[in-house]
């Protein structure tokens, strides 16, 4: 498959709305691959972190939302530490969490979850999931 | 000269689109020539080229001009070359300013053309007040001594010595180590051609050391600089003596160092992560062992990048060189230990001048060696091992490398005495502390100094050939400022109203250029005009007015601020 | 040692590379020859639009050099001249110049510019690298050192007329014109003058020939096409003083284009169907190119396709983060096709970083081409015994330690004609190779006096 | 650089009554749950160094993670709320312990330090509030211990040195990143090995000291946070640690739940717990209870509690 690239689909709203709700400028970024190189989660990623950045920079939304990346990322700002080119990456990951969250679609479904798993995790580890991963 | 005898011709610049995108230009010249005391205006597309300048010259003598505005650029870019076109048809060079609607207007108003326009008037307006009251001045004389003075032993340092030497004049050449030679002493091979820098540069240095041109001081370091192009007076400190000589002309080429390793925390301290130079050294020892234990490593992880091109840790520019000598690392290595293995992380392989291409793609392609596209997040030991954590951002997969060693190309700096040694010198440095050269296109091995001029890494990342050719031309700037008989210096500087001043002393620590003295019989400031860069800071730090600029008086600027208030605000 | 050493110079080529070696050898009191094949100096500089990092106009920095060479009192400046055959070696060269015939009296000629005015003839302008027209009679550019115009005599029509009268040539009678003889304020047309053969005694050369540009038709899967430009091209298109006075249009029909690709690579690296080295500048060049487009075209899109990004230069890895900042997508791959599609032009590519295949329908594309040297370089080089690399550039007598010498005693090389290089680069060199030239003929002095005593 | 030293003993002077130092603590939900031997270890150790940790009145929890969106402002204000309640208790200082509570507090004040329009804009939200512009300053008890009370004075009230004992201190990621919340050098931290040297065991060095474990995606996805744990645990084994001592409560517990069955058990305890310890406290306050068996079963075989 070609993808066809076009000025609308590097301005598409996606786009944007990944660059305002991140407040970062995603065209700093030089395709080093810091972030994937210490990336934690890395192992388990189907698209690594700098591939999230190039598809954004390519417009390329569908790719991104059907890619479990975003959801394994745990925010630990290790790409963020490392850049060389400051991009906060944790906080564009937030970004396309978000932008599927807000459409009213959760990652997870806590209602789900057995009783006996809510009951054996701590707190912190419910809420923060909850916090990242539902909407 | 009364007002209503002087004629004065202004030459309005198009500059392409620079000043007439932004400015109308029409508008200026009708504008400006209701204004009085303006003989003549016109504009042309680009007033510095042949016909510009023609246009100019052909002006001042079918219309007898007695001064002379040219609005364009920046006065440090034509303010020469205008006053030359005025000399050459007997017009006092010091009748012709600038007026500069470029920087000061039409580049900062791009968005506002009407303001522009009318800005650029009042900025030729203010410049016609200050005209009618320029003096006629003729330069100073200065006299020239033609020795040159080389700081910097290394390969930049002992090229232009020689240059200069061969050229005929006398060199003194400083080198703060107790042996000349410099980085490329160090390193065990070059590219592409893999000879031994030895080969090249112990004969140069024999040359040198032959040559009854020239003076060298090992264990030297430059202690003070005084006077000026023509005339320095350098003071040498040699272990503990001092050392006085006299210089016309001084080539300043300290070197560079690396990036020191504890800015960048994701590589530990560990005898087996060396820096590119390290490993220089490992190579030229003819056995390749790693520092740790000795044995031979068979896996080796080269990091390019390491601190370049990082604005967050280590620097922002490329360091040039480091792609190159790493390839030429890995192939020397690659040869030298048969069944190893060689991964090279990077981010853009930058082999960009004669026969680097081809060497870079037969290291490329050599068995044993991978280049991976992709930086390096950290490296920690494991063991035995070293562990590098990286990513080949081309297939897509992070990636753990295990290996015997990591050799760090680790960014270029400038050497940590440079931003002192410009302090000495006058002269100025970037951000980063390499020196400045007086135009990065044009100028490439002047400083804004006159007489110092810049080679080598210190001025940039560069590699022996670029070094070379720099050095050898600031041996060339030298060789033509010393084939002149004497030197002329701009008159345009600060002179001392000597009834008007108290000798009060203020404008003497004022002078950056050490210009200013207290004359002690008269007991008032004494400029030293040959020293006297013209800057001011004596002007408006003085509290009696006394000292005033030549050409730049507490009147024309009172006549400019007026009609500025009144014709732009 | 009975000859004569002359302490005179000889450089050849008036681009940048060329303006600063004689300069800098005429500052130190030498003559030198300046001899450059087109009617004016300047060079590929002065086409260029802006100059990276600093966006410098070129024209400003550029011509306040040129007319320093005509003023100055060492340099003897002979334009639409070439090195017809040299002899002797260093310190006593003999050289045979070719002055061209330029059909114009140019003691008489005041510049005015009544006859390119006028003239009817319309050629492909060489200045504007064939998006503009300029006529037979002509000064390549309005800001041209020397001001004074040259009759293409392969395209004059008087010309062509009296060779038709002559029988030299067939087909339908030309008009017989003469019309910049007849308006000619001061009577400077000659058509009578010939070629002439200028013999110079010189004791040093620096070759200061430059580059051109490797033709776009040597990339067959790119179409010929007129919105397909090379970087020159671009930059006419790009500059104030170009044919379209800075507005970016396409050529084909006078469209803003809203779309742009900018190939990187262009027949460089890539040994098999171009030049197995790196061009050096192009990377700088195109980004530049794709700010200034940004900047002409607000809401435009531009594209850079690349391999590596090469910017190793003083500033020039900030401003490639610039470009890239302010919005220019670059794309990490080669471009394996170009087409017309209608309207648009089609360019297949690919980005290696995301692993994809990507395909653009473009206003216009701008190739990135590689850099080689000048033509008639190798005559050139021949002429003189000097030795040329395998891609054709001069070589210089050691890669690492002897940049500036060449395999000739006294000859000296700066600027592209060694290879690609920047202008920072090539001005550097320029000085580099003027410092050989002055060593020289310092120890040529010293040598002689020697003899002398001997 | 961190200037961290800045503020040494300025809060414990300014609030201190007769021998004993007070500081506002904040304690968040977890120490309140599943990870009350944090918290009951670390008061003890902490009053046997002089310095008594004052639970605020009225708190409320912080929302465990800092919110990255930047249009996200309303999650930013339950950590801002807890900072208002220290102000309202005369304070300028905030300690916690728990590692999260600690970086969200952190973070959410800088928003409200340094950006001028959220800062207006929460102000507004919460308009039962007083104004709030960033006053308070939240510091994580690893931070007291170096910068307020210092190692001198930590020694001096080591009654039972941890000799012999090789114990690896684990950061994880809040306490580090970002470089604007970090307690130390975000790449080479120091302070946990230099506290469990204080205590008077060997600090063991390893490079996953500062690896995530994988955090909250133990919710959902077990076993890739079992990857990442037994990561970390087989990089500080295999550089001679006999246990791991941790500063985070998700850290503690996905170090201590998902560790494989089949290799050695690591005993993993809180840097307060080995205080405990050390300081030859209650072994009850030590709260040893709540840690795994494995880890009961090595502190008893050390001879280290009852």
């Amino acid at each position: 498959m070609r993808v066809e690239l076009s000025s609308k689909k590097l301005r598409s709203n996606f786009v944007k709305k990944v660059a305002e709700l991140s407040g970062q400028n995603l065209y700093l970024c030089y395709q080093c691959g810091k972030c994937s190189a210490g990336c934690p989660m890395g192992f388990a990623m189907d698209i690594l972190p700098n591939q999230v950045i190039r598809l954004i920079q390519l417009g390329l939304e569908e790719d991104l939302i059907n890619s479990k990346t975003v959801w394994l990322c745990a925010s630990c700002l290790t790409c963020t530490a490392r850049c060389p080119r400051g991009v906060d990456l944790s906080k564009v990951m937030e970004a396309v969490r978000l932008l599927t969250l807000r459409k009213n679609k959760n990652y997870i479904e806590p209602s789900k979850m057995s009783h006996d798993t809510i009951a054996e995790l701590p707190q912190i580890a419910l809420v923060s999931a909850f916090r990242k991963l539902t909407g | 000269m009364a007002k209503q005898e002087e004629k004065i011709g202004v030459f309005v610049c198009h500059c392409g689109l620079n000043i007439a995108g932004t400015v109308n230009v029409e508008r200026v010249v009708e504008e400006i020539k209701k204004y009085p005391g303006v003989a003549y205006a016109e504009h042309y597309m680009y007033m510095c080229s042949d016909p510009g300048q023609e246009l100019v010259r052909k002006a001042i003598l079918e219309k007898g001009l007695t001064a002379v505005i040219n609005a364009n650029c920046s006065p440090s870019l034509h303010e020469r070359t205008f006053r030359r076109v005025c000399a050459s048809v007997g017009l006092n060079p010091y009748r012709c300013e600038i007026a500069n609607i470029r920087e000061q207007c039409s580049w900062p108003h791009a968005d506002d053309k009407e303001t522009a326009t009318k800005k650029a008037i009042a900025i030729i307006k203010t410049t016609v007040e200050r005209l009618r009251l320029n003096m006629m001045l003729t330069p100073l004389v200065i006299p020239l001594t033609k020795r040159a003075l080389v700081i910097g032993g290394g390969i930049a340092g002992i090229t232009a010595a020689l240059d200069i030497a061969n050229g005929g004049y006398e060199v003194v050449l400083v080198e703060k180590e107790d042996h000349l030679g410099g980085h490329v002493m160090e390193l065990s091979a070059t590219f592409p051609t893999l000879e031994s820098p030895r080969d090249y540069l112990l004969p140069r240095i024999k040359e040198l050391i032959n040559n009854p041109n020239v003076h060298l001081y090992l264990n030297s370091e430059v202690e003070s600089v005084t006077g000026y192009v023509g005339s320095f007076n350098v003071k040498i400190r040699q272990n503990a003596k001092i050392i006085e000589e006299e210089i016309g002309a001084i080539v300043t080429a300290p070197g560079f160092d690396l990036l020191p390793r504890e800015k960048l925390p994701v590589f530990p301290y560990d005898p087996d992560i060396v820096d590119g130079l390290q490993f220089e050294k490992i190579l030229s020892s003819g056995e390749i062992k790693r520092p740790s234990d000795g044995k031979v490593p068979q896996d080796i992880v080269f990091v390019q990048c390491a601190g370049s091109r990082d604005q967050e840790h280590g620097m922002p520019y490329c360091s040039r060189v480091c792609c190159m000598y790493t390839a030429k690392q890995v192939l020397l290595y690659r040869k030298a230990v048969p069944e190893s293995q060689a991964y090279v992380c990077y981010m853009d392989i930058r082999s960009d001048a004669r026969g680097f291409e081809e060497f870079l793609q037969q290291v490329m392609s050599h068995d044993g060696v991978l280049y991976i596209r992709g930086n390096v997040s950290r490296v920690f030991r494991d063991g035995d091992k070293l562990n590098i954590w990286t990513a080949d951002t081309l297939s897509g997969k992070s990636l753990e490398i295990t290996a015997d060693m990591v050799v760090l190309a680790l960014a270029m700096v400038p050497r940590p005495g440079t931003r002192d040694l410009a302090r000495k010198l006058n002269i100025s440095v970037n951000e980063h502390g390499f020196l400045t050269e007086a135009h990065i296109k044009l100028r490439p091995v002047e400083s804004l100094t006159s007489g110092i001029f810049l080679a080598g890494t210190a001025q940039w990342p560069r590699d022996i050939p670029d070094t070379i050719a720099s050095a050898s031309a600031a041996a060339s700037k030298v060789l033509s400022l010393f084939s002149r008989k004497e030197l002329l210096h701009e008159p345009t500087v600060a002179h001392v109203d000597e009834e008007v001043c108290s000798g009060c002393g203020v404008c003497v620590a004022m002078c950056t250029y050490k210009a200013i003295s207290i004359d002690e019989n008269k007991k008032v400031a004494a400029v030293n005009e040959a020293l006297c860069e013209g800057c001011g800071s004596c002007v408006a730090t003085c509290p009696s007015k006394a000292i005033q600029h030549r050409n730049w008086s507490h009147r024309q600027l009172l006549a400019m601020i007026d009609v500025a208030g009144g014709g732009y605000l | 040692m009975n000859e004569e050493f002359v302490k005179r110079a000889l450089v050849i080529g008036g681009g940048i590379a060329g303006i600063q070696a004689a300069l800098d050898i005429a500052d130190a009191g030498y003559e030198v020859i300046l001899v450059e094949r087109s009617p004016s100096i300047g060079g590929h500089m002065v086409q260029y639009a802006e100059v990276f990092p600093t966006l410098d106009c070129p024209q400003c920095i550029m011509t306040p050099r040129m007319v320093e060479i005509v003023q100055h009192p060492n340099i003897k400046l002979m334009t639409y001249s070439e090195v017809k055959k040299v002899s002797g070696s260093a310190g006593n060269f003999t050289v045979d110049i070719l002055q061209k015939a330029r059909k114009v009296d140019t003691k008489k000629c005041t510049g005015c510019g009544t006859c390119w005015q006028k003239c009817p003839e319309k050629v492909t302008s060489e200045f504007n690298a064939g998006v503009a027209k300029r006529t037979a009679v002509y000064i390549p550019f309005p800001q041209a050192v020397p001001a004074k115009p040259v009759i293409d005599t392969d395209h004059c029509r008087y010309i062509d007329y009296k060779e038709y009268m002559a029988g030299g040539k067939k087909g339908k009678k030309p008009p017989e014109c003469r019309i910049c003889e007849k308006l000619c304020p001061v009577g400077a047309v000659d058509w009578e003058q010939q070629d002439e053969i200028i013999r110079e005694k010189v004791g040093a050369i620096v070759i200061a020939t430059g580059f051109d540009l490797m033709p776009v038709a040597n990339i067959p899967e790119y179409a010929a096409d007129p919105d397909i430009l090379n970087g020159i091209q671009f930059e006419r298109l790009l500059s104030p003083g170009g044919p379209t006075a800075g507005v970016v249009t396409r050529p084909s029909d006078g469209k803003i284009p809203k779309e742009v690709v900018f190939v990187s690579c262009c027949g460089s690296r890539d040994p098999e169907h171009g030049v197995p080295y790196c061009s050096r500048v192009c990377c700088m060049y195109l980004a530049k190119q794709a700010l200034l487009y940004k900047h002409a075209v607000p809401d435009g899109q531009a594209y850079i396709f690349y391999i590596d990004t090469r910017s190793t230069g003083k500033g020039y890895e900030e401003f490639i983060q610039r470009v890239v900042g302010e919005g220019v997508l670059y794309l990490r791959g080669k471009v394996s096709k170009i087409f017309r599609d209608g309207e648009k032009l089609r360019v297949y590519g690919a980005d290696t970083l995301s692993g994809k295949r990507v395909e653009i329908a473009a206003d216009m594309v701008v190739l990135g081409m590689a850099v080689m040297p000048s033509e008639g370089t190798k005559e050139l080089l021949k002429k003189l015994g000097v030795s040329a690399g395998e891609t054709g550039f001069v070589l210089e007598s050691h890669t690492k330690f002897r940049p500036l010498e060449t395999s000739v005693e006294g000859i000296f090389v700066a600027g592209m004609a060694q290879g690609p290089k920047d202008i920072p680069d090539s001005v550097a060199q320029g000085s580099a190779s003027a410092a050989r030239v002055l060593t020289l003929f310092a120890q040529g002095s010293r040598s002689q006096k020697e003899s002398v005593r001997v | 650089m961190l200037n961290y030293r800045k503020s040494r003993w300025s809060v414990l002077s300014a609030s201190s009554r007769g021998n004993k130092m007070e500081l506002a603590y904040y304690p968040g939900c977890t120490l309140k749950t599943r990870a009350k031997n944090f918290e009951t270890s670390a008061i003890a150790a902490m009053s046997a160094l002089g310095v008594n940790l004052v639970e605020l009145p009225r708190w409320n929890c912080c929302g465990t993670v800092y919110s990255l969106a930047e249009d996200d402002l309303i999650h930013h204000v339950a950590a801002i709320r807890n900072l208002i309640r220290v102000k309202e208790q005369g304070k300028n200082k905030v300690v916690t312990l728990c590692a999260f509570c600690y970086n969200t507090l952190k973070r959410a004040n800088l928003v409200m330090k340094d950006s001028p329009d959220k800062r207006f804009a929460i102000n507004n939200f919460m308009n039962e509030e007083p104004d709030y512009a960033g006053e308070v300053e939240t510091v994580h008890l690893l931070q007291v211990l170096r910068d307020d009370v210092g190692w001198e004075r930590i020694a001096r009230n080591v009654k039972h040195p941890l000799k012999d004992l090789k114990i690896a201190g684990y950061y994880g990621c809040t306490l580090l990143r970002p470089q604007s919340a970090a307690i130390d050098s975000v790449e080479r931290p120091r302070v946990l090995q230099d506290l469990i040297k204080t205590l008077g065991a060997s600090a063991v060095e390893f490079p996953f000291a500062t690896e995530c474990c994988g955090a909250y995606q133990v919710v959902d996805n077990r076993d890739i946070v079992a990857e990442r744990t037994a990561a970390i645990l087989s990089s500080a084994r295999k550089n001679g640690a006999e246990a791991i001592a941790v500063s985070c409560p998700l850290c503690e517990y996905n170090l201590r739940q998902t560790q494989r069955q089949d290799t050695v058990p690591m005993p993993v305890l809180y840097f307060t717990q080995l205080m405990v310890i050390a300081f030859g406290l209650d072994a009850i306050t030590g709260g040893f209870d709540e840690n795994s068996m494995e880890t009961r079963a090595w502190l008893k075989g050390k001879g280290l509690i009852p």
